[in-house]
């Protein structure tokens, strides 16, 4: 289970990262940025997680003796949940870029933002 | 000896050399003469001469370097006459060795320039095109002769450990096997060939070049200034003669030694003036950074070995 | 004592930013202001701690969130690092602030917030020390700063900040995959707790060691992937600019300086490995560089590197690791944000165009200062951190490190100063003015005084910094306030400080050092009174002027290696500037400056090499060097050599020289190539005087200077142009120098010294006679010229006495050294090298006679029949000078006698034996002043003789002579002047092609053709950028696993 | 024709022509002898006149001869070094190389031939002169340091020869600048003009040679008629 | 030879040939044509050498008369263009753009004749007399003669002998001397 998730998770990077780097479109290439944030996000949680462990809240389930085995770990969970508000963030931003670059040049082929060379 | 004796037999022997020097400048014009097949000048025209040309009635001055510039050039001659031993006799302070203190080779080697120099200022001050022409290829040649000359000097000097000119004298006394044209013979012809440009005849006459830059240096020159320069003229070409002389020839020991001697040094130049016609200045300038280099540096790196 | 706590950054920045919003766009001004006063409040808590830390009144806070301890929680500490840090980040958060002014207030609220919170992240990343929350300020920081820039017009500005958000979000993306598994391995994201941990015992926690660093690494905008970074830099606004580069620049670097330790030692190397490839490559390409913005970029991206490198050293640097980054750092961090913001002031897109700043003369002043700054001139605080670098660098052997941090400061110099010379020189006359808003200048001034301030304040840190003489600079600094002033109370003032000071100083100095100091201040008093010839303010001229002979007389007093070094470059800005200074002199002011700055680093090398194995930095240890020494006393050779303009180094000497001013062309030619002399003198004497150990080097230094010296002289022969024929013969004399004191003997001493006494009294004569000539008949070439005797005799008659002492006619002081040299070149044996220099004394009577014939003999032009004799304040210095030769010549013995009891204490052997006024040398005597006497008393003679025979000689004029029955028709085509010596070059050409400049621009055009080869990788598209951060992060683990 | 014709023929001449010479008063400027401008490097204006400017505009002065047994010794030196200019004004100057031939050789008599004329004290007018050439004659002349000496060879200097009628050349020498020693014919062997010189040797010995002070006194006479004939005067009065 | 005069006559007003040789022709044409006729001969006929130009004085017809001599290297042919012009302010179109050598010719024939050629460089300038202020001295009606007798002081006493005269009374002394000889023996 944690090998497919670390599995999924490194996939979906290559292909974010495939998709940045062979899209023209810039919303595809925002698209590429999202998947590779999303592969972290799934890495992140994997990287916590413990089989066969409960949610992290210390109640009579759980007990009070070997916690560490029983539960998953909490901080990647409040990790991931500060990654994905970043990434939504950056996401936001990036489209907001997107639509002044389409408004500038009335295209939206990241090839034709090669202004400043050299 | 008192100072003022010393004074009378220095200017006793300028007196002679002057006239000598006239003589031989005459008998050079007889020789060419002779070999046209001419009659030629009489012995004593160079007197004559001088006697006109100071009795000239106008004369004209361009401004004080005019009048500067034949003084400096008497003054190289006359300097070149002091600070050179004269006839050996034995002491550094002889009879005939005037004030040279030893007779330093580097001082006679760069009091020559004296009159040069002197007499390119004055002649520029004239503001004639070719006096400026004959200038600036007497200091274009000059430094070309300089060079194998110096290397000659250098040797020689290496050769005996001094820059006196009256020790290498000294060392020459015994014999002409002694001389340094026997002992040093890369040296000698070095200065040999080199003399040819230092003494200025044909085919190293570019400075002058009669009638191609009508006179170089002197053309604006004239009556009293032109008498000075001749006199200047007839002591430096003795001189001159006195100099490799007494490097390469073994000096003398009397006044008829050197006047025999100087004449045949003299008429080495004036020989090899008649046969050759005028080089051009960059013909001049390479024809001594050919065989007479050569020969200065065989000359050096037999002694820096 | 209870100071702010940080926390209260965040805290109060975020609450402030909430208001902000809150307020909404009504209210701009009020709005502004309180962003303002937020930012205010972060620095005088920086601030304050700052100093509480500082002075030690305080320990180092812990702040811990949530009341935990770590891991469990984020913690920020406040140490000294970080409290100087954020305080430099909120410092240029206010003044960049101010100077955003109006773009802040136009672009409303959203953009002031955004602003705040960009500060706010900065402070963060500083404090934190919890790796995540790195992680997400960096985030923060980015999206902040992509949102100040999406405010902006301009489709550049666009694109850019999109290329930057896609390439921060990778790169963040990288970090956080290290950051999970470091936690993964560690179980801490604290990043004590991970050093403490040692986590490199684990491959796998190495590997995501290596992303995070690698990660910050890139962020830094290491080259060769930070394409992304040099579109921002050149399209975003100048403020964004400066922030940039200041902040957020250094606020990364000091993320990198925080968790480089987590992967223990192992990635040091390799850290600089980029630090050094970053400098270099990016310093290297940026040769080509047109755009100013960029331009900087490509600077700062070079600087990072560099900061790089010393703290990838920082073991071998060990504690003084903090001094050299924190000077490196700040100067780049004052100097780049003051350019960054000038730019925005100058609003010129090409470097060029920035000649417009010459009608501001105190911003070039700024421009002057920054980037002096940059590329590690004192007083600024870069030179001792550059300083303690390389002597740390070399103490422990990493010699070709030093090389390649050199050659990228050398790359750096380049086209900083070249930009300089635009804006100092342009060749565009017709510049518009600018215009400025005053709330711009604000913050460039203040940073332009703190560079200074800084400076003053660093230099005592060093252990021998302390002992630097500031008491000319103050004076220098006295002056350049009193610019408005006059020339004539100017001048006097700098005389009557000079002759003070020289009273003050000389009876502290040796021999030797005294006829140094003695050339240099005397010198400079001579040729400052020349200056009362010029009229007006002469803005900015006593400034330079005097920091030249503060850096002359700072190398005489300088008692540490340090002292030299730094009064050898203040030595060299003063004379760049005062060379600059001259109508067409750019190119050659940049050509100086480059073969200075290249002969101070080998000279830096140098000294340093010497330093190993010494615990002090005191001027003895140039005697005797045990390491390397063969290289270290070639080094310290070519250093000073670079400034004597021996052959190979002398390209720029022609120009500079006969382009500068009329006075300033005997400041930099007879006074200032001493100091080269001197820096030789003391290596010579280092390398065991008449031990003579490295007598390979000795010779090798002979033949050299043999060679200048015919080189120098041939080519003054060809030149019509009167100030650089000068200048050619200073390049021979200086030749004749070298060989004499690379005989290492005695006489050859002894005429070395007699040839610099020499050369000082009739180059300084020539250079002032001719640069005052030139003033009056408005051309420096001479065929323009001539007959100038009639208008000015007494000027002729200095040029006269000078051309015949240089030339070594006796009677004249000239003579003196040729004696000397004909006897030392007979004792050591070297007849081919004396040959050389003799044959080039030959030719230097032909551009003597050139000299003076064709300037003041020959034909009077028409358009210079009323000019005046030259002004009465050259006449002075010049004929103290001349009375100086004379003397000089009159009596040898009074220079020679005391000169040789000077040299006797190194070189003992072969002394010249005096006998009344007679010298008695091994080969032969010379009397001086009988030979003058003689030769005086005949001249006198026949000079009497021949007045009196033609007193009555009519006077003619000019036209008077023989011109073949002809007329001349006008002066210029009667006067002999153009291309004199034809002939000869007709004999001679093959020795005058100009093989070292075609060399020298050789190597010019081949690093500029790989520098335009190179950028092209900056295609300027965000996907390959992207891929660039790939690949560099591919490449660098597979180096690593490699390595 | 009687010779009473002759005269009066000659006398109406004489009168026509100084009547044509009033009535030419036409002078002529060369472009480059016009005045001009230039710029001095202050800024302000020169004016140049190039025929008054650059030349000292003085007149000769007679120069008295030493008195007796000096000045005989020195006119023996003088008639013993006559140096000659190297100035070949027309045909004859063919004539004057075989002089320095062995056949000839003057150099036995002390003649010698110089190429300047600050250096030379005698002067071969050899034949014909145009009036283009007699200008550079006449500077020449002048620039000659007294005592010097004019020896005019062939009949075109003394009458105008088979040139009587020409346009272009002079007829009487002397009109122009003092004789010396006219050498008849046309042309005059060398033989001719060495014993021209002989006759000059002469002449100097016996203190007759004193035509350089002739010109000096005449000043005024013969600039008017050169002045008359060369139209565009661009030299001072008298080149020095 | 013919052919080409019959060729150039079709555009060129050409009113007089004379064949002196076969390799020398002679054309007239009047002012107007003459340079046109010269650069066509030049430019398309072959005649690219300029030899010479001189001019006649025609006075009785109060004309001059202009020769450009034109040679063919390829056929070794030579052809002279003539013109006539007034006398009275003589001028003709300038050739000099044509060779450069014909400046030279032009500026003599403006010293000699007084022909102007507006636009021929440096015709202004003295070509062979310096300072000449009279009539040009190659026109007829100059007497040169009486110029030199004016001008040059002639000495007292010379015997001239015009040859002419002198020879024939020489060798023929019974013939009476005609007042018509003697006006052209003038």
């Amino acid at each position: 289970m944690e090998i497919i998730a670390l599995i999924t998770g490194f996939s979906l990077i290559l292909i974010g990262l495939y998709g940045i780097l062979s899209k023209r479109n810039i919303i595809k290439i925002i698209v590429g940025f999202s998947l590779f944030d999303t592969g972290l996000h799934v890495l992140i949680v994997t990287v916590g997680y413990i089989k066969g462990g409960t949610a992290p809240i210390l109640d009579s389930v759980v007990g009070t003796t070997d916690v560490a085995s029983k539960i998953v770990d909490p901080v990647p969970q409040a990790l991931v949940l500060t990654a994905i508000v970043i990434g939504l963030g950056v996401t936001a931003l990036m489209l907001a870029y997107a639509l002044k670059m389409y408004q500038a040049k009335k295209s939206l082929d990241i090839s034709d933002f090669k202004d400043m060379k050299w | 000896m008192t100072i003022y004796a010393k004074l009378g037999y220095t200017l006793l022997g300028l007196f002679i050399v002057l006239n000598w020097g006239f003589l031989m400048g005459a008998t050079f014009r007889k020789i060419g003469a002779r070999l046209a097949g001419r009659y030629g000048i009489p012995f004593y025209q160079p007197w004559l001469n001088l006697l006109k040309n100071i009795s000239i009635r106008t004369t004209i001055t361009h401004g004080i370097m005019y009048y500067i510039g034949p003084v400096f050039r008497l003054t190289g001659g006359v300097g070149l006459f002091l600070f050179m031993p004269m006839v050996f006799t034995g002491s550094p302070n002889g009879l005939w060795t005037n004030f040279s203190f030893e007779g330093d080779l580097i001082l006679i080697l760069y009091f020559q320039v004296f009159g040069m120099l002197g007499m390119a200022l004055g002649a520029g001050q004239g503001g004639h095109p070719y006096s400026a022409m004959g200038i600036a290829r007497g200091l274009a040649q000059h430094a070309a002769v300089e060079l194998p000359l110096t290397l000659a000097f250098l040797s020689i000097a290496i050769q005996f450990d001094t820059f006196s000119v009256y020790k290498i004298v000294e060392a020459q006394q015994g014999g002409f096997e002694n001389w340094i044209l026997f002992t040093n013979p890369f040296a000698a012809a070095t200065i040999i060939l080199a003399m040819l440009g230092a003494m200025g005849h044909s085919p190293f006459n570019l400075v002058k070049a009669p009638n191609e830059i009508l006179i170089g240096p002197a053309t604006e020159f004239e009556g009293t200034y032109l008498g000075f320069m001749q006199s200047a003229g007839s002591i430096l070409h003795v001189m001159e003669a006195v100099l490799f002389m007494n490097l390469v020839f073994g000096g003398a020991n009397s006044w008829i030694e050197l006047i025999v001697k100087t004449f045949l040094i003299y008429f080495w130049s004036v020989f090899v003036g008649m046969v050759f016609p005028r080089f051009k200045i960059e013909q001049s300038v390479t024809w001594f950074f050919k065989v007479p280099l050569l020969l200065g540096f065989l000359a050096i790196i037999i002694y820096s070995l | 004592m209870n100071l702010i706590s940080p926390i209260y950054i965040v805290a109060v920045s975020l609450g402030i930013a909430f208001f902000m919003g809150l307020l909404g766009n009504k209210a701009q001004r009020s709005s502004y202001l309180i962003l303002l006063a937020a930012l205010l409040f972060n620095t005088f808590v920086s601030l304050q701690w700052v100093f509480g830390l500082g002075s030690g009144l305080v320990e180092a806070m812990q702040v811990y969130t949530a009341g935990f301890k770590p891991p469990f929680s984020i913690n920020l500490l406040m140490g000294l690092n970080e409290s100087v840090i954020t305080a430099l980040i909120n410092i240029v958060g206010v003044l960049g602030a101010i100077y955003m002014m109006s773009s802040l207030k136009k672009n409303g609220t959203g953009s002031q917030v955004v602003f705040l919170i960009l500060f706010m992240s900065l402070n963060v990343i500083v404090l934190s020390r919890d790796l995540f929350n790195i992680f997400v300020f960096l985030e923060v920081g980015s999206i902040a700063l992509a949102g100040l820039i999406i405010l902006q017009k301009g489709t550049n500005a666009i694109s850019a900040g999109f290329k930057y958000m896609l390439a921060t979000g990778i790169i963040s993306g990288i970090l956080l995959i290290g950051i999970i598994f470091i936690y993964r391995f560690t179980g801490s994201l604290n990043i004590d707790s991970i050093i403490t941990a040692n986590p490199i015992l684990k491959q796998g926690a190495f590997v995501s060691a290596f992303l995070i660093i690698i990660a910050i690494v890139l962020e830094l905008k290491s080259f060769p992937a930070n394409g992304w970074g040099l579109d921002v830099y050149e399209a975003s606004h100048p403020g964004i600019g400066a922030i940039l580069s200041a902040a957020s620049a250094t606020a990364t670097y000091f993320v990198l300086y925080k968790i480089v330790d987590i992967a223990g030692s192992q990635l040091n190397y390799y850290i600089s490995i980029i630090g050094v490839i970053s400098f270099v490559g990016s310093n290297l390409l940026a040769l080509k560089q047109e755009n100013s913005k960029r331009l900087l970029g490509y600077s700062s991206i070079g600087q990072i590197g560099l900061l790089m490198i010393i703290l990838g050293f920082k073991d071998i640097l060990g504690e003084n690791t903090t001094y050299v980054a924190f000077g490196i750092l700040v100067s780049h961090y004052l100097a780049k944000a003051g350019l960054f913001w000038l730019s925005g002031i100058v609003k010129q897109k090409n470097i060029k165009g920035w000649a417009v700043i010459r009608k501001k003369p105190y911003f070039l002043f700024l421009m002057g200062t920054f980037i002096f700054a940059l590329i590690g001139f004192p007083p600024f605080p870069s030179f001792f951190a550059k300083w303690t670098l390389v002597m740390d660098l070399v103490n422990t052997g990493n010699i070709s490190w030093v090389v390649a941090i050199l050659f990228g400061s050398m790359m750096e110099a380049v086209y900083m100063i070249r930009w300089f010379g635009y804006a100092i020189k342009g060749e565009n006359e017709d510049i518009k003015d600018f215009k400025i808003d005053i709330y711009k200048i604000i913050p460039v001034g203040i940073f332009a005084v703190a560079l200074y301030v800084v400076g003053y304040f660093v230099a005592p840190h060093t252990e021998v910094g302390t002992a630097i003489n500031f008491i000319p600079l103050y004076f220098v600094a006295a002056i350049f306030i009193l610019d408005f002033l006059p020339v004539i109370i100017k001048n006097t003032l700098a005389i009557v400080g000079m002759i003070l000071y020289f009273y003050n100083i000389y009876p502290d100095l040796d021999n030797m050092r005294l006829i140094f100091e003695a050339i240099f201040m005397v010198g400079g008093i001579l040729t400052l009174i020349a200056g009362y010839a010029y009229k007006g303010k002469r803005p900015g001229f006593y400034p330079v002027a005097l920091l030249m002979y503060a850096g002359l007389t700072a190398i005489i007093e300088a008692q540490t290696t340090l002292q030299f070094f730094f009064g050898w470059e203040v030595m060299t800005a003063g004379s760049y500037f005062l060379i600059i200074r001259g109508k067409r002199s750019m190119p050659h002011g940049l050509s100086y400056m480059l073969f200075s700055i290249g002969g101070a680093y080998a000279l830096l090398t140098g000294l340093g090499m010497a330093h190993v194995g010494h615990a002090s930095f005191s001027m003895e240890i140039l005697n005797g060097i045990s390491y390397l020494p063969y290289l270290a006393y070639g080094l310290l050779i070519v250093g000073f050599l670079s400034k004597t303009a021996a052959l190979g180094l002398h390209i720029w000497l022609p120009g500079a020289h006969g382009e500068a001013e009329s006075d300033v062309s005997p400041m930099v030619s007879a006074i200032l190539l001493k100091a080269g002399v001197f820096g030789i003198v003391l290596t010579l004497i280092g390398m065991g005087a008449s031990n003579n150990q490295y007598s390979e080097l000795a010779y090798a230094l002979g033949w050299l200077g043999a060679i200048t010296a015919l080189a120098g002289n041939l080519m003054a022969v060809f030149q019509e142009d009167a100030k650089r024929l000068l200048a050619y013969s200073s390049i021979g004399q200086l030749g004749y120098i070298v060989l004499g004191l690379a005989m290492m003997t005695h006489l050859g001493w002894l005429g070395g010294f007699s040839y610099v006494i020499n050369h000082f009294l009739y180059k300084a004569v020539l250079f002032l006679t001719i640069g005052a000539v030139v003033m009056r008949v408005g051309t420096h070439n001479m065929y323009q010229m001539g007959g100038l005797i009639k208008r000015m005799p007494l000027a002729f008659i200095a040029v006269m006495i000078g051309i015949i002492a240089l030339s070594g006619v006796p009677p004249l002081s000239g003579f003196a050294g040729k004696w000397l040299f004909y006897n030392a070149i007979l004792e050591k044996g070297w007849y081919f090298q004396g040959a050389i220099m003799f044959f080039s004394g030959g030719i230097a009577f032909m551009y003597l006679w050139r000299l003076i014939h064709t300037v003041f003999l020959g034909q009077l032009k028409d358009n210079h029949r009323n000019v005046k004799e030259i002004s009465i304040w050259f006449l002075i210095p010049i004929y103290t000078l001349l009375a100086g030769i004379m003397v000089y010549s009159m009596k040898p013995q009074w220079v020679l006698q005391p000169l040789g009891n000077m040299i006797a204490k190194w070189f003992p052997e072969g002394q010249l034996q005096w006998v009344g006024e007679t010298a008695i040398s091994q080969y032969g005597q010379w009397a001086g002043s009988l030979v003058a006497i003689t030769i005086m008393g005949s001249f006198i003679i026949v000079l009497v003789l021949l007045m009196l025979s033609t007193r009555k000689a009519h006077k003619v004029k000019q036209f008077d002579i023989t011109y073949s029955g002809e007329r001349p028709e006008r002066p210029e085509t009667t006067h002999v002047a153009y291309n004199v010596f034809e002939g000869l070059y007709k004999a001679m050409w093959p020795a005058t092609i100009p093989l070292v400049e075609a060399w020298w621009n050789k190597i010019t055009e081949i690093l500029h053709n790989i520098a335009d080869v190179t950028r092209r990788i900056y295609s300027s598209n965000g996907q390959v950028y992207v891929a660039h951060i790939v690949l560099f992060i591919i490449v660098s683990y597979l180096v690593i696993i490699g390595g | 024709m009687s010779e009473k014709d002759m005269n009066d023929k000659v006398n109406e001449m004489l009168q026509r022509s100084e009547t044509n010479v009033k009535k030419a008063e036409k002078t002529f400027i060369h472009p480059e002898d016009e005045e001009r401008e230039v710029v001095a490097p202050d800024g302000s204006i020169i004016k140049i006149n190039p025929i008054y400017d650059y030349f000292s505009n003085e007149k000769p002065t007679e120069e008295k001869p030493c008195s007796g047994v000096i000045e005989k010794f020195l006119n023996w030196a003088r008639a013993e070094s006559i140096w000659v200019l190297g100035f070949g004004t027309g045909c004859g100057s063919i004539e004057i190389p075989p002089l320095v031939t062995p056949r000839f050789d003057m150099f036995r008599f002390g003649v010698q031939m110089r190429p300047t004329p600050r250096q030379s004290n005698a002067f071969i007018i050899s034949g014909y002169l145009s009036v283009k050439t007699l200008k550079r004659v006449i500077r020449t002349y002048e620039q000659m340091p007294s005592p010097k000496y004019i020896l005019a060879l062939g009949s075109c200097t003394i009458n105008g020869g088979m040139y009587y009628d020409s346009y272009s050349t002079i007829n009487r020498l002397d009109k122009y600048i003092p004789v010396d020693v006219y050498i008849a014919g046309c042309m005059p062997r060398p033989e001719a003009l060495l014993a021209g010189f002989m006759k000059l040797k002469e002449l100097i010995k016996e203190g007759k040679g004193e035509k350089a002070n002739e010109y000096a006194r005449n000043f005024d006479e013969y600039k008017a008629n050169q002045k008359k004939i060369i139209k565009d005067w661009n030299m001072p009065d008298y080149n020095w | 030879m013919k052919e080409l005069i019959n060729k150039l006559s079709k555009d060129f007003n050409i009113t007089d040939a004379v064949y002196q040789r076969p390799s020398l022709t002679f054309v007239t044409v009047p002012k107007g044509v003459a340079i046109s006729l010269v650069t066509d001969l030049r430019d398309y006929e072959g005649y690219s050498h300029f030899v010479m130009m001189s001019c006649v004085d025609w006075i009785e017809e109060g004309k001059f008369q202009l020769l450009y001599l034109l040679h063919n290297p390829e056929t070794k042919t030579d052809i002279g263009v003539k013109t006539f012009i007034d006398r009275e302010n003589a001028e003709m179109a300038s050739a000099h753009h044509l060779w450069k050598q014909v400046w030279t010719y032009q500026r003599e024939l403006k010293e000699a004749f007084g022909i102007d050629f507006p636009g021929s460089p440096r015709v202004d300038e003295d070509f062979v007399v310096e300072g000449w202020v009279e009539m040009p001295h190659m026109r007829r009606d100059f007497d040169t003669k009486e110029y030199s007798e004016n001008t040059y002081f002639p000495r007292p006493g010379r015997e001239t002998n015009d040859p002419a005269t002198y020879m024939r009374k020489k060798l023929y002394p019974n013939e009476p001397i005609t007042a018509k000889k003697q006006d052209n023996d003038k």
